[in-house]
């Protein structure tokens, strides 16, 4: 079966969750993932929305953060201030995924403004729960789509913290949880350096070459001692992600 | 007991301009019938306070009845960005957006304290962050038991809280159910408040899921069925999604902007 | 996913001697058989949290379980005082008791902060009162926008944290309704939780009011039918009035009170 | 019809509710007094328990404060972390009841312990919801018998704020709630003097005289300029309070 990369990047997120670990999903990509892997790998995977659903189970796609689907389904519906008082902030959640306009080398993500703040050259829609999901997930997954302006040097803002500006606020300011620990694109996957966090090339998608990565990176991209290459989406893996899309 | 008014005899009476106003609901029951009404009274140099500002927000901003916004995440969910936001933000259009930024966990602490009358509330948020650099309604605070710093943020208690529910009774009691987000927060930290509903009944049959908010804690409720749309009340309608598409190309322009508040807002009955 | 174990094995795995245990439920749902099953096991050294210590606790107590109790009222309501409490406190039988207390609202805070991850919990609180002047775990805190000074009081993080609930399914999903007191609170912001419940089944039909507990946030499910006896479980038994009665004169005399336990709870097959 | 001494005294504290008022109600005379109040001339008015139940409308009186016939007949019930933040703690509720095994001469309430606290002659139960029901009700009203162990000059334990122990205490710390208004007793009304925030006869229940006031309460009791008598229990308010504790 032929797929895309951007498929690709989805099946890469799904297969990276955990059965039974808990995972705090925004719309979009994310929610893809978490629920494809639900309905492969990871029957128990817990879908936690911030809309305040606990364990939800969609039978299709969620249209937003809020669909309906989504409360119809939950174990559990609480209030927005108890989803971020009660489950978010005290550390209970494996896995945050967070994407954003812009991503630096050391993780950190912007979703708030291009250029001055003051002066925007283009306002984005803001922080949302990243900040804290950024900080009280036990690990971020990040899911982006590779390009020079999206993975650049240096964000123009932080809205949520990856490592920090140079890599070490992040350990200064002790949050409770590691950071993001994978960076899931259409063309691989970046991992911290463990040395230095700065993201650094561990995986390629099947067909990609290091050269492409590189070229869709705004910094001067190190790769990893060894670099492994992705299996590509399996038929089930496609099949089952297709069929959540079109019940959409 | 909150009183029963007439949707625009509500906004006439509860909403002054330059007050600050909270029109809440996370994606279900969003009180947008109660946005065009402020549009058609054209209330100005309102603070709106909303956590995700969406096309309603944009409507309004567009409309030039707000003054300063204060909000965590604005945008058109699963469509993109708010065109009259940007542009407000960006040039001035059709007046100047002062904006006060908030992480999501931060402005729901906001609300629970003003619920709770409390002069702030305490998180562990915004860490690391640029926006504490951009508002002074992001401190440190220490904890006295262990020295630990944490965020805090101040209270919100809004001039008017306006939310969309359900059903209610005769005597104002309200009933909502589903995703009820920061409904509840919103009523009870503001110094007046308004809830539209989907239909007034002698009787709140149980519900699992429901939150009831008493009627001697809401100030008037008005009955304005689909006022949620094209948001959805769960059990009453269905998201139209289509509609979320559609606002794009209208919010792109200013012209078709224009155009359409006038044949949707003003030239539309109150309801 | 919660674990379904039964009550003996539950509290022998997860209350060790020494640790800080909950015991909440707040007239309702109280997890007495637990309580009971803590005795016969011999537990030792607690430090007992409760909002309402009443007969459950003055058991407790009596027994010789406790070492302290953090508290914000102790009695038998309704009828009187806790004599076995009041003997712990006034003559050290069968060992001293040291006491922590606060009022219900520094409590139910203390919880919210300890379910929350957060160290403290900021409220209105203990004006004016000679309680603080009795315990380190009342301090003040100044608002860092108003400069109001505020009461603030630690989070409360027991290790393990025992409440009654009506049902859970197979998962450990709990559900529970009627007054829900401080219990989610109780379960999230322990190390450990065990919840008892009535009874144990396929699927947890929606009721209104109800919470649910996801399994995945409770450590361990036993299934206890009566598990809350004298007090009650909505749904499935009324309080028992006259046990409470009853225990008064049982309490009063540490002879009495001893037969009791031997008759009572270590005689009793475990439930 | 004749009446009891204690039954003048809920029947005193039923007329003190306003009708459509939202009252925190402890057990026992306050309860009483608040379920009599809603039969007879109050019927809107609001009964909050601080088990979480609001708007509690039950057909006889509750055993307990967590009486399941409170959350059965309430228009909600909420947790009790909620019923103190969001409820209690804003200055929502009007009257608050309180009574206690001490009360002093400015109102000082002591719930916690006769004698040293250290080294206590008697235990009490402690404080409960009373320390913020003092401070938050619009005011409170208080209900106790009247005798001079429990009326004294000085408590051994301030509990519950009423004006602070020099009868200014209460003006400096500016909680919200205005403290205790009323003191009902089986004897009569006791009430702050408008300067002095002492607690002074201001009226007398059928058949009592000033005398016998005096010698119940141990400090030296003045006397309001003038000194109403109540109106006895109507034979109304006598059988719905009976009725409701039959009923129980």
């Amino acid at each position: 079966m032929t797929y895309t990369s951007d498929e690709m990047m989805t099946v890469a997120a799904a297969r990276a969750l955990r059965d039974g670990s808990a995972c705090f999903v925004g719309i979009g990509q994310p929610s893809a993932a978490a629920n494809l892997a639900r309905r492969t790998h990871a029957p128990d995977l817990v879908l936690i929305y911030e809309s305040g659903t606990l364990g939800a189970k969609p039978d299709r796609l969620p249209l937003s953060i809020g669909d309906g689907i989504l409360a119809e389904t939950a174990d559990a519906v609480v209030s927005v201030p108890e989803i971020f008082n009660y489950w978010l902030q005290p550390g209970r959640i494996d896995v945050g995924f967070l994407g954003g306009a812009q991503i630096d080398r050391f993780g950190n993500i912007n979703t708030t403004v291009i250029g001055d703040y003051a002066e925007p050259k283009v306002r984005l829609p803001g922080a949302g729960g990243a900040p804290e999901i950024a900080t009280s997930c036990r690990e971020v997954f990040v899911v982006m789509r590779h390009s020079p302006r999206a993975f650049v040097a240096e964000v123009d803002f932080v809205t949520s913290l990856g490592y920090g500006r140079d890599g070490k606020q992040r350990d200064a300011l002790r949050p409770l949880g590691k950071g993001p620990t994978r960076v899931m694109t259409d063309l691989g996957v970046l991992e911290p350096d463990p040395d230095t966090r700065e993201l650094t090339l561990t995986a390629l998608n099947p067909g990609v070459e290091v050269e492409q990565v590189r070229a869709a990176t705004g910094w001067e991209l190190r790769l990893a001692e060894e670099i492994t290459v992705q299996d590509p989406p399996t038929e089930t893996e496609l099949s089952t992600l297709r069929a959540l899309k079109e019940a959409s | 007991m909150a009183r029963l008014l007439r949707l625009d005899e509500a906004i006439a009476e509860l909403v002054g301009d330059g007050d600050v106003v909270a029109l809440e609901g996370f994606t279900h029951l969003i009180p947008v019938a109660a946005g065009h009404e402020i549009i058609r009274a054209r209330k100005r140099d309102l603070t709106l306070c909303r956590m995700t500002p969406d096309i309603v927000y944009d409507q309004l901003i567009g409309a030039g009845c707000a003054r300063k916004l204060v909000f965590s995440w604005g945008g058109n969910p699963g469509v993109g960005s708010l065109h009259r936001f940007r542009d407000a933000v960006q040039h001035d259009w059709p007046v100047p957006l002062e904006i006060e930024e908030h992480s999501h966990a931060g402005m729901a602490n906001r609300y629970v304290a003003g619920a709770s009358g409390l002069p702030f509330a305490v998180l562990r948020g915004y860490l690391g962050t640029d926006l504490p650099a951009q508002t002074s309604n992001i401190r440190t605070i220490e904890c006295p038991f262990t020295g630990e710093r944490l965020a805090a943020v101040p209270a919100l208690n809004p001039d008017v809280g306006i939310v969309h529910a359900q059903r209610a009774d005769r005597a104002g009691n309200v009933q909502l159910w589903g995703i009820t987000g920061v409904q509840k927060e919103t009523v009870l930290a503001s110094a007046r408040s308004l809830v539209t509903v989907e239909e007034i009944v002698d009787e709140l049959e149980p519900v699992p899921g429901a939150i009831v908010l008493p009627g001697w804690a809401v100030t008037a409720v008005a009955q304005v069925p689909g006022g949620s749309h094209p948001s959805y009340a769960q059990g009453y309608s269905e998201r139209d999604n289509t509609a979320y598409q559609q606002w794009d190309p209208i919010g792109r322009d200013r012209e078709r902007f224009t155009e359409w508040l006038r044949t949707s807002v003003f030239e539309e009955a109150g309801a």
